[in-house]
Protein backbone atom coordinates (compact mmCIF):
# COMPACT_ATOMS: atom_id res chain seq x y z
CA UNK A 1 0.00 0.00 0.00
CA UNK A 2 0.96 3.42 -0.53
CA UNK A 3 1.06 6.30 2.07
CA UNK A 4 1.88 10.12 2.13
CA UNK A 5 4.68 10.98 4.58
CA UNK A 6 5.06 14.77 6.29
CA UNK A 7 8.44 16.02 7.78
CA UNK A 8 8.59 18.42 9.98
CA UNK A 9 11.42 20.83 11.71
CA UNK A 10 14.83 18.63 12.96
CA UNK A 11 13.05 15.23 10.80
CA UNK A 12 12.67 16.95 7.84
CA UNK A 13 16.08 18.30 7.58
CA UNK A 14 17.71 14.71 8.00
CA UNK A 15 15.07 13.50 5.27
CA UNK A 16 16.26 16.13 3.07
CA UNK A 17 12.65 16.37 2.03
CA UNK A 18 9.01 18.00 3.03
CA UNK A 19 6.98 14.59 2.28
CA UNK A 20 7.03 11.79 0.14
CA UNK A 21 5.24 8.79 -0.97
CA UNK A 22 6.09 5.59 0.61
CA UNK A 23 5.13 1.63 -0.38
CA UNK A 24 4.99 -0.30 2.61
CA UNK A 25 3.82 -3.93 2.96
CA UNK A 26 -0.25 -4.10 3.86
CA UNK A 27 -0.64 -4.73 7.92
CA UNK A 28 2.22 -2.02 8.27
CA UNK A 29 2.74 -0.46 11.93
CA UNK A 30 3.45 3.29 12.31
CA UNK A 31 6.26 1.55 14.07
CA UNK A 32 7.36 -0.53 11.48
CA UNK A 33 6.93 2.56 9.05
CA UNK A 34 9.63 4.16 11.61
CA UNK A 35 12.08 1.41 11.08
CA UNK A 36 11.82 1.33 7.13
CA UNK A 37 12.28 5.46 7.34
CA UNK A 38 15.76 4.78 9.64
CA UNK A 39 16.51 2.33 7.00
CA UNK A 40 16.34 4.78 3.99
CA UNK A 41 17.44 7.62 6.75
CA UNK A 42 20.35 6.51 8.95
CA UNK A 43 20.43 10.18 10.29
CA UNK A 44 16.94 9.77 12.16
CA UNK A 45 18.24 6.65 13.85
CA UNK A 46 18.63 9.50 17.25
CA UNK A 47 15.24 10.99 16.91
CA UNK A 48 13.66 7.45 16.50
CA UNK A 49 12.59 7.15 20.20
CA UNK A 50 11.86 10.82 20.12
CA UNK A 51 9.10 11.34 17.15
CA UNK A 52 5.62 10.98 17.50
CA UNK A 53 3.65 9.98 14.57
CA UNK A 54 0.42 11.50 13.37
CA UNK A 55 -2.03 9.94 11.08
CA UNK A 56 -4.22 11.57 9.45
CA UNK A 57 -3.37 14.72 11.77
CA UNK A 58 -3.84 12.36 14.67
CA UNK A 59 -1.48 11.64 17.18
CA UNK A 60 -1.10 7.27 17.11
CA UNK A 61 0.67 4.60 19.02
CA UNK A 62 3.05 2.90 17.55
CA UNK A 63 1.18 -0.25 17.02
CA UNK A 64 -1.31 1.62 14.79
CA UNK A 65 -2.15 -0.42 11.64
CA UNK A 66 -1.77 2.06 8.64
CA UNK A 67 -4.16 2.46 5.39
CA UNK A 68 -3.71 2.60 1.97
CA UNK A 69 -3.45 6.47 1.28
CA UNK A 70 -3.26 7.98 5.07
CA UNK A 71 -1.58 11.22 5.55
CA UNK A 72 1.70 10.42 7.72
CA UNK A 73 3.49 13.19 9.55
CA UNK A 74 6.59 12.22 11.44
CA UNK A 75 6.20 14.86 14.48
CA UNK A 76 10.09 15.89 16.52
CA UNK A 77 8.97 17.19 19.80
CA UNK A 78 7.61 20.39 19.74
CA UNK A 79 8.67 23.36 20.50
CA UNK A 80 5.70 26.36 19.83
CA UNK A 81 4.40 28.79 22.18
CA UNK B 1 -10.52 32.81 16.95
CA UNK B 2 -8.06 30.55 16.57
CA UNK B 3 -5.17 31.09 14.42
CA UNK B 4 -1.86 30.70 12.66
CA UNK B 5 -0.54 33.76 10.93
CA UNK B 6 2.24 34.31 9.37
CA UNK B 7 2.45 38.60 9.43
CA UNK B 8 2.43 40.59 13.09
CA UNK B 9 0.12 39.31 15.64
CA UNK B 10 -2.65 41.94 16.38
CA UNK B 11 -3.11 41.80 19.65
CA UNK B 12 -6.16 44.60 19.95
CA UNK B 13 -8.00 42.16 17.42
CA UNK B 14 -7.97 39.51 20.05
CA UNK B 15 -9.07 41.08 22.83
CA UNK B 16 -11.68 42.40 20.71
CA UNK B 17 -12.32 38.59 20.27
CA UNK B 18 -12.59 37.30 23.73
CA UNK B 19 -15.04 40.48 25.16
CA UNK B 20 -17.90 39.44 26.33
CA UNK B 21 -20.10 41.35 28.64
CA UNK B 22 -20.69 39.28 31.06
CA UNK B 23 -17.14 38.72 31.59
CA UNK B 24 -15.47 40.00 34.48
CA UNK B 25 -11.88 39.17 33.42
CA UNK B 26 -9.53 38.73 30.82
CA UNK B 27 -6.27 37.10 31.43
CA UNK B 28 -4.01 37.01 27.92
CA UNK B 29 -0.77 35.31 27.80
CA UNK B 30 1.81 36.77 25.33
CA UNK B 31 4.93 34.90 23.97
CA UNK B 32 7.72 36.54 22.84
CA UNK B 33 10.82 35.56 21.60
CA UNK B 34 13.89 36.07 24.28
CA UNK B 35 17.48 37.31 23.05
CA UNK B 36 19.21 34.34 24.18
CA UNK B 37 18.75 31.48 24.79
CA UNK B 38 20.94 28.50 27.28
CA UNK B 39 23.14 31.64 28.02
CA UNK B 40 23.83 32.29 24.20
CA UNK B 41 22.63 35.44 22.42
CA UNK B 42 19.87 34.87 20.05
CA UNK B 43 19.77 36.66 16.63
CA UNK B 44 16.33 35.70 15.43
CA UNK B 45 13.90 32.82 15.59
CA UNK B 46 11.99 31.11 12.82
CA UNK B 47 8.63 28.85 13.75
CA UNK B 48 7.09 25.99 11.02
CA UNK B 49 3.32 24.71 11.80
CA UNK B 50 1.38 21.14 10.58
CA UNK B 51 -0.77 24.03 9.68
CA UNK B 52 -3.67 21.82 9.81
CA UNK B 53 -2.99 19.62 12.31
CA UNK B 54 -1.87 22.80 14.64
CA UNK B 55 -5.25 23.90 14.44
CA UNK B 56 -6.84 20.77 15.27
CA UNK B 57 -5.29 20.49 18.28
CA UNK B 58 -5.59 24.40 18.89
CA UNK B 59 -9.32 24.17 18.58
CA UNK B 60 -9.36 20.83 20.35
CA UNK B 61 -7.58 22.80 23.59
CA UNK B 62 -9.98 25.75 23.41
CA UNK B 63 -12.89 23.38 23.60
CA UNK B 64 -11.56 21.03 26.70
CA UNK B 65 -10.71 24.30 28.58
CA UNK B 66 -14.04 25.65 28.01
CA UNK B 67 -15.30 21.87 29.09
CA UNK B 68 -13.18 22.34 32.54
CA UNK B 69 -13.68 26.08 33.31
CA UNK B 70 -16.36 28.38 33.57
CA UNK B 71 -15.44 30.82 31.03
CA UNK B 72 -16.89 33.07 27.74
CA UNK B 73 -13.92 33.17 25.01
CA UNK B 74 -10.72 32.15 24.25
CA UNK B 75 -8.49 32.88 21.67
CA UNK B 76 -5.42 31.18 20.02
CA UNK B 77 -2.76 32.55 17.19
CA UNK B 78 0.49 31.44 16.85
CA UNK B 79 2.31 33.20 14.57
CA UNK B 80 5.16 31.19 12.28
CA UNK B 81 7.96 32.09 10.21
CA UNK B 82 10.41 34.50 11.64
CA UNK B 83 9.71 36.49 14.40
CA UNK B 84 11.99 39.05 15.21
CA UNK B 85 13.09 39.40 18.69
CA UNK B 86 10.48 40.99 21.22
CA UNK B 87 8.16 40.34 19.16
CA UNK B 88 4.87 38.10 20.14
CA UNK B 89 4.67 34.46 18.46
CA UNK B 90 1.95 33.37 20.76
CA UNK B 91 -1.11 35.18 22.02
CA UNK B 92 -3.82 33.47 24.25
CA UNK B 93 -6.80 35.08 25.99
CA UNK B 94 -9.63 34.32 27.71
CA UNK B 95 -12.30 35.53 29.33
CA UNK B 96 -14.42 34.37 31.93
CA UNK B 97 -17.17 35.89 34.82
CA UNK B 98 -14.51 35.50 37.08
CA UNK B 99 -11.09 35.60 37.50
CA UNK B 100 -9.70 32.71 38.61
CA UNK B 101 -11.01 30.81 35.69
CA UNK B 102 -9.57 32.52 33.33
CA UNK B 103 -5.93 32.26 34.60
CA UNK B 104 -6.37 28.44 35.00
CA UNK B 105 -7.82 28.15 31.61
CA UNK B 106 -5.34 30.59 29.96
CA UNK B 107 -2.46 28.76 31.77
CA UNK B 108 -3.54 25.29 30.99
CA UNK B 109 -4.00 26.59 27.18
CA UNK B 110 0.17 27.47 26.67
CA UNK B 111 0.98 24.49 28.79
CA UNK B 112 -0.73 21.88 26.73
CA UNK B 113 -0.19 24.22 23.12
CA UNK B 114 3.93 23.49 24.32
CA UNK B 115 3.51 19.93 24.85
CA UNK B 116 0.44 18.71 22.11
CA UNK B 117 0.54 21.38 19.37
CA UNK B 118 2.71 20.38 16.19
CA UNK B 119 5.15 23.62 15.71
CA UNK B 120 8.87 24.01 15.91
CA UNK B 121 10.85 27.34 16.35
CA UNK B 122 14.68 27.51 15.36
CA UNK B 123 16.61 29.48 17.17
CA UNK B 124 19.37 31.21 15.30
CA UNK B 125 22.95 32.02 16.37
CA UNK B 126 25.97 33.75 15.85
CA UNK B 127 27.82 30.52 14.89
CA UNK B 128 24.78 28.27 13.86
CA UNK B 129 21.04 27.63 14.08
CA UNK B 130 19.32 24.75 16.09
CA UNK B 131 15.29 23.55 16.24
CA UNK B 132 14.34 23.96 19.84
CA UNK B 133 13.64 20.26 21.79
CA UNK B 134 11.33 21.30 24.16
CA UNK B 135 12.09 18.81 26.42
CA UNK B 136 15.44 19.64 27.33
CA UNK B 137 13.76 23.41 28.24
CA UNK B 138 10.53 21.61 30.40
CA UNK B 139 12.99 23.01 33.62
CA UNK B 140 12.81 26.33 32.39
CA UNK B 141 10.22 27.61 30.44
CA UNK C 1 4.00 51.83 35.03
CA UNK C 2 1.90 52.61 37.91
CA UNK C 3 -1.02 54.70 37.44
CA UNK C 4 -4.65 55.55 38.22
CA UNK C 5 -6.12 57.19 35.16
CA UNK C 6 -9.62 58.50 34.87
CA UNK C 7 -9.67 58.05 30.79
CA UNK C 8 -9.94 54.69 29.07
CA UNK C 9 -7.22 52.14 29.69
CA UNK C 10 -4.80 52.32 26.94
CA UNK C 11 -4.07 48.74 26.72
CA UNK C 12 -1.07 49.02 24.08
CA UNK C 13 0.61 51.59 26.09
CA UNK C 14 0.69 49.14 29.27
CA UNK C 15 1.96 46.31 26.85
CA UNK C 16 5.22 48.19 25.57
CA UNK C 17 5.29 49.43 29.07
CA UNK C 18 6.64 45.84 30.05
CA UNK C 19 8.40 44.66 27.04
CA UNK C 20 11.90 43.20 27.60
CA UNK C 21 13.80 41.86 24.95
CA UNK C 22 15.19 39.29 27.74
CA UNK C 23 11.33 38.45 28.77
CA UNK C 24 10.19 34.92 27.23
CA UNK C 25 6.30 35.92 28.40
CA UNK C 26 3.92 38.41 29.49
CA UNK C 27 0.90 37.52 31.41
CA UNK C 28 -1.95 40.48 31.25
CA UNK C 29 -4.89 40.25 33.07
CA UNK C 30 -7.50 42.89 32.34
CA UNK C 31 -10.62 43.17 34.40
CA UNK C 32 -13.57 44.13 32.80
CA UNK C 33 -17.09 45.62 34.50
CA UNK C 34 -19.44 42.80 34.36
CA UNK C 35 -23.17 43.54 33.08
CA UNK C 36 -24.97 41.77 36.15
CA UNK C 37 -24.07 41.30 39.59
CA UNK C 38 -25.54 39.04 42.04
CA UNK C 39 -28.12 38.59 39.31
CA UNK C 40 -29.19 41.75 39.05
CA UNK C 41 -28.50 43.69 35.78
CA UNK C 42 -26.26 46.57 35.98
CA UNK C 43 -25.85 49.50 34.71
CA UNK C 44 -22.94 51.29 35.01
CA UNK C 45 -19.78 51.69 37.79
CA UNK C 46 -17.88 53.92 38.97
CA UNK C 47 -14.50 53.72 41.06
CA UNK C 48 -13.61 56.16 43.66
CA UNK C 49 -9.88 55.82 44.94
CA UNK C 50 -7.96 57.45 47.89
CA UNK C 51 -5.46 58.11 44.93
CA UNK C 52 -2.32 59.20 47.11
CA UNK C 53 -2.52 56.11 48.98
CA UNK C 54 -3.83 53.56 46.33
CA UNK C 55 -0.98 54.47 44.01
CA UNK C 56 1.30 53.82 47.25
CA UNK C 57 0.23 50.62 47.59
CA UNK C 58 0.10 49.61 43.93
CA UNK C 59 3.73 50.71 44.32
CA UNK C 60 4.44 48.30 47.33
CA UNK C 61 2.81 45.49 45.04
CA UNK C 62 5.05 45.68 42.14
CA UNK C 63 7.63 46.04 44.63
CA UNK C 64 6.94 42.91 46.40
CA UNK C 65 6.21 40.68 43.01
CA UNK C 66 9.49 41.43 42.05
CA UNK C 67 11.08 40.47 45.31
CA UNK C 68 8.79 36.92 44.93
CA UNK C 69 9.45 36.10 41.27
CA UNK C 70 12.19 36.18 39.09
CA UNK C 71 10.03 38.94 36.86
CA UNK C 72 11.52 41.92 34.76
CA UNK C 73 8.82 44.46 34.42
CA UNK C 74 4.97 45.33 36.25
CA UNK C 75 2.66 47.39 35.38
CA UNK C 76 -1.02 48.28 37.40
CA UNK C 77 -3.14 50.68 35.95
CA UNK C 78 -6.64 51.32 37.54
CA UNK C 79 -9.29 53.47 35.81
CA UNK C 80 -11.69 55.81 38.80
CA UNK C 81 -14.85 57.02 37.65
CA UNK C 82 -17.70 56.03 35.38
CA UNK C 83 -16.85 52.63 33.52
CA UNK C 84 -19.33 51.64 31.13
CA UNK C 85 -19.85 47.66 31.04
CA UNK C 86 -17.45 45.87 29.25
CA UNK C 87 -14.65 48.35 29.54
CA UNK C 88 -11.35 47.98 31.47
CA UNK C 89 -10.95 49.25 35.30
CA UNK C 90 -7.67 47.39 35.79
CA UNK C 91 -5.35 46.38 33.64
CA UNK C 92 -2.04 44.28 34.72
CA UNK C 93 1.13 42.93 32.76
CA UNK C 94 3.74 40.94 34.26
CA UNK C 95 7.06 40.53 31.95
CA UNK C 96 9.00 37.19 32.87
CA UNK C 97 12.00 35.43 31.23
CA UNK C 98 9.67 32.27 32.38
CA UNK C 99 5.88 31.96 31.76
CA UNK C 100 5.15 30.76 35.37
CA UNK C 101 6.31 33.04 37.25
CA UNK C 102 4.73 36.15 34.79
CA UNK C 103 1.28 34.33 35.36
CA UNK C 104 2.16 33.93 38.86
CA UNK C 105 2.93 37.53 39.88
CA UNK C 106 0.04 38.99 38.05
CA UNK C 107 -2.42 36.87 39.84
CA UNK C 108 -0.75 37.78 43.20
CA UNK C 109 -0.86 41.63 41.74
CA UNK C 110 -4.54 40.92 41.10
CA UNK C 111 -5.24 39.30 43.90
CA UNK C 112 -3.79 41.76 46.70
CA UNK C 113 -4.99 44.85 44.70
CA UNK C 114 -8.33 43.77 45.75
CA UNK C 115 -7.78 43.63 49.12
CA UNK C 116 -5.31 46.04 50.10
CA UNK C 117 -5.64 49.43 47.80
CA UNK C 118 -8.04 51.66 48.62
CA UNK C 119 -10.23 51.44 45.52
CA UNK C 120 -13.98 51.40 46.11
CA UNK C 121 -16.46 50.07 42.90
CA UNK C 122 -20.48 51.52 43.19
CA UNK C 123 -22.56 49.94 41.35
CA UNK C 124 -25.97 51.66 39.74
CA UNK C 125 -28.71 49.43 38.89
CA UNK C 126 -32.41 50.10 37.68
CA UNK C 127 -33.70 50.37 41.08
CA UNK C 128 -30.92 51.86 43.31
CA UNK C 129 -26.75 51.97 43.25
CA UNK C 130 -24.43 50.61 46.02
CA UNK C 131 -20.87 50.07 47.63
CA UNK C 132 -19.89 46.82 46.65
CA UNK C 133 -18.16 45.13 49.69
CA UNK C 134 -15.80 43.05 48.12
CA UNK C 135 -16.48 40.66 50.98
CA UNK C 136 -19.21 39.44 49.89
CA UNK C 137 -17.58 38.65 46.56
CA UNK C 138 -14.58 36.93 47.90
CA UNK C 139 -16.45 33.07 46.96
CA UNK C 140 -17.60 34.95 43.73
CA UNK C 141 -14.49 36.95 42.26
CA UNK D 1 -4.91 67.88 68.67
CA UNK D 2 -6.15 68.24 65.41
CA UNK D 3 -6.11 65.69 62.72
CA UNK D 4 -7.46 65.70 58.85
CA UNK D 5 -9.81 63.14 58.55
CA UNK D 6 -10.79 61.62 54.46
CA UNK D 7 -14.46 59.31 53.92
CA UNK D 8 -14.59 57.22 51.09
CA UNK D 9 -17.00 55.17 49.40
CA UNK D 10 -20.18 54.00 52.22
CA UNK D 11 -18.13 56.15 54.83
CA UNK D 12 -18.48 59.24 53.05
CA UNK D 13 -22.37 58.96 52.52
CA UNK D 14 -22.58 58.46 55.90
CA UNK D 15 -20.50 60.81 57.44
CA UNK D 16 -21.94 63.29 54.25
CA UNK D 17 -18.38 64.51 53.76
CA UNK D 18 -15.58 64.13 52.04
CA UNK D 19 -13.13 65.95 54.78
CA UNK D 20 -12.72 67.38 57.85
CA UNK D 21 -10.70 68.49 60.98
CA UNK D 22 -11.46 67.26 63.80
CA UNK D 23 -10.11 67.65 67.59
CA UNK D 24 -8.85 64.69 69.87
CA UNK D 25 -7.81 64.99 73.26
CA UNK D 26 -3.93 64.09 72.98
CA UNK D 27 -3.21 60.61 73.35
CA UNK D 28 -6.13 59.31 71.11
CA UNK D 29 -5.95 56.09 69.36
CA UNK D 30 -7.15 55.15 66.16
CA UNK D 31 -10.03 53.02 68.99
CA UNK D 32 -11.08 56.60 70.53
CA UNK D 33 -11.00 58.43 67.32
CA UNK D 34 -13.66 55.78 65.85
CA UNK D 35 -15.98 56.04 68.92
CA UNK D 36 -15.88 59.72 68.62
CA UNK D 37 -16.81 59.28 65.29
CA UNK D 38 -19.74 56.90 65.63
CA UNK D 39 -21.09 59.73 68.41
CA UNK D 40 -21.12 62.47 65.81
CA UNK D 41 -22.20 59.96 62.98
CA UNK D 42 -24.52 57.21 64.30
CA UNK D 43 -24.93 55.60 60.48
CA UNK D 44 -20.89 54.69 61.00
CA UNK D 45 -21.81 52.45 63.89
CA UNK D 46 -22.42 49.50 61.42
CA UNK D 47 -19.56 50.60 59.93
CA UNK D 48 -17.35 50.19 62.44
CA UNK D 49 -16.34 46.93 62.47
CA UNK D 50 -15.52 46.56 58.97
CA UNK D 51 -13.58 49.75 58.58
CA UNK D 52 -10.15 49.63 58.18
CA UNK D 53 -8.16 53.66 59.09
CA UNK D 54 -4.99 54.34 57.41
CA UNK D 55 -2.67 57.28 58.68
CA UNK D 56 -0.57 59.18 56.65
CA UNK D 57 -1.37 56.10 53.96
CA UNK D 58 -0.64 53.23 55.82
CA UNK D 59 -2.67 51.30 57.85
CA UNK D 60 -2.51 51.37 61.36
CA UNK D 61 -4.22 48.99 64.13
CA UNK D 62 -6.45 50.17 66.46
CA UNK D 63 -4.46 51.13 69.20
CA UNK D 64 -2.25 53.25 67.10
CA UNK D 65 -1.74 56.51 68.77
CA UNK D 66 -2.63 59.25 66.85
CA UNK D 67 -0.21 62.39 66.29
CA UNK D 68 -1.04 66.21 65.92
CA UNK D 69 -2.09 67.07 62.15
CA UNK D 70 -2.50 63.65 61.27
CA UNK D 71 -3.94 62.20 57.81
CA UNK D 72 -6.49 59.93 59.01
CA UNK D 73 -8.41 58.14 56.51
CA UNK D 74 -11.63 55.74 57.25
CA UNK D 75 -11.49 52.93 54.94
CA UNK D 76 -14.31 50.99 54.31
CA UNK D 77 -14.00 47.43 52.62
CA UNK D 78 -12.23 47.64 49.62
CA UNK D 79 -13.32 46.71 46.16
CA UNK D 80 -11.03 47.37 43.30
CA UNK D 81 -10.02 45.63 40.45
Amino acid sequence: MNINIKFFAAAKEVAGKEEMQFSLPSSSTASSLLDLLVEQFPGLQEWKQYVRVAVNQEYVSLDYALNENDEVAIIPPVSGG
Amino acid sequence: MIEIVSEKIDITKILQSVEDNSAGGIDMFIGTTRDNSKGKSVLRLEYEAYIPMALKKMNEIAGEAKTRWNIKKISLVHRIGKVEIGEASIVIAVSSPHRKEAFEACRYAIDTLKKIVPIWKKEFFEDGEVWVDAREEKILS
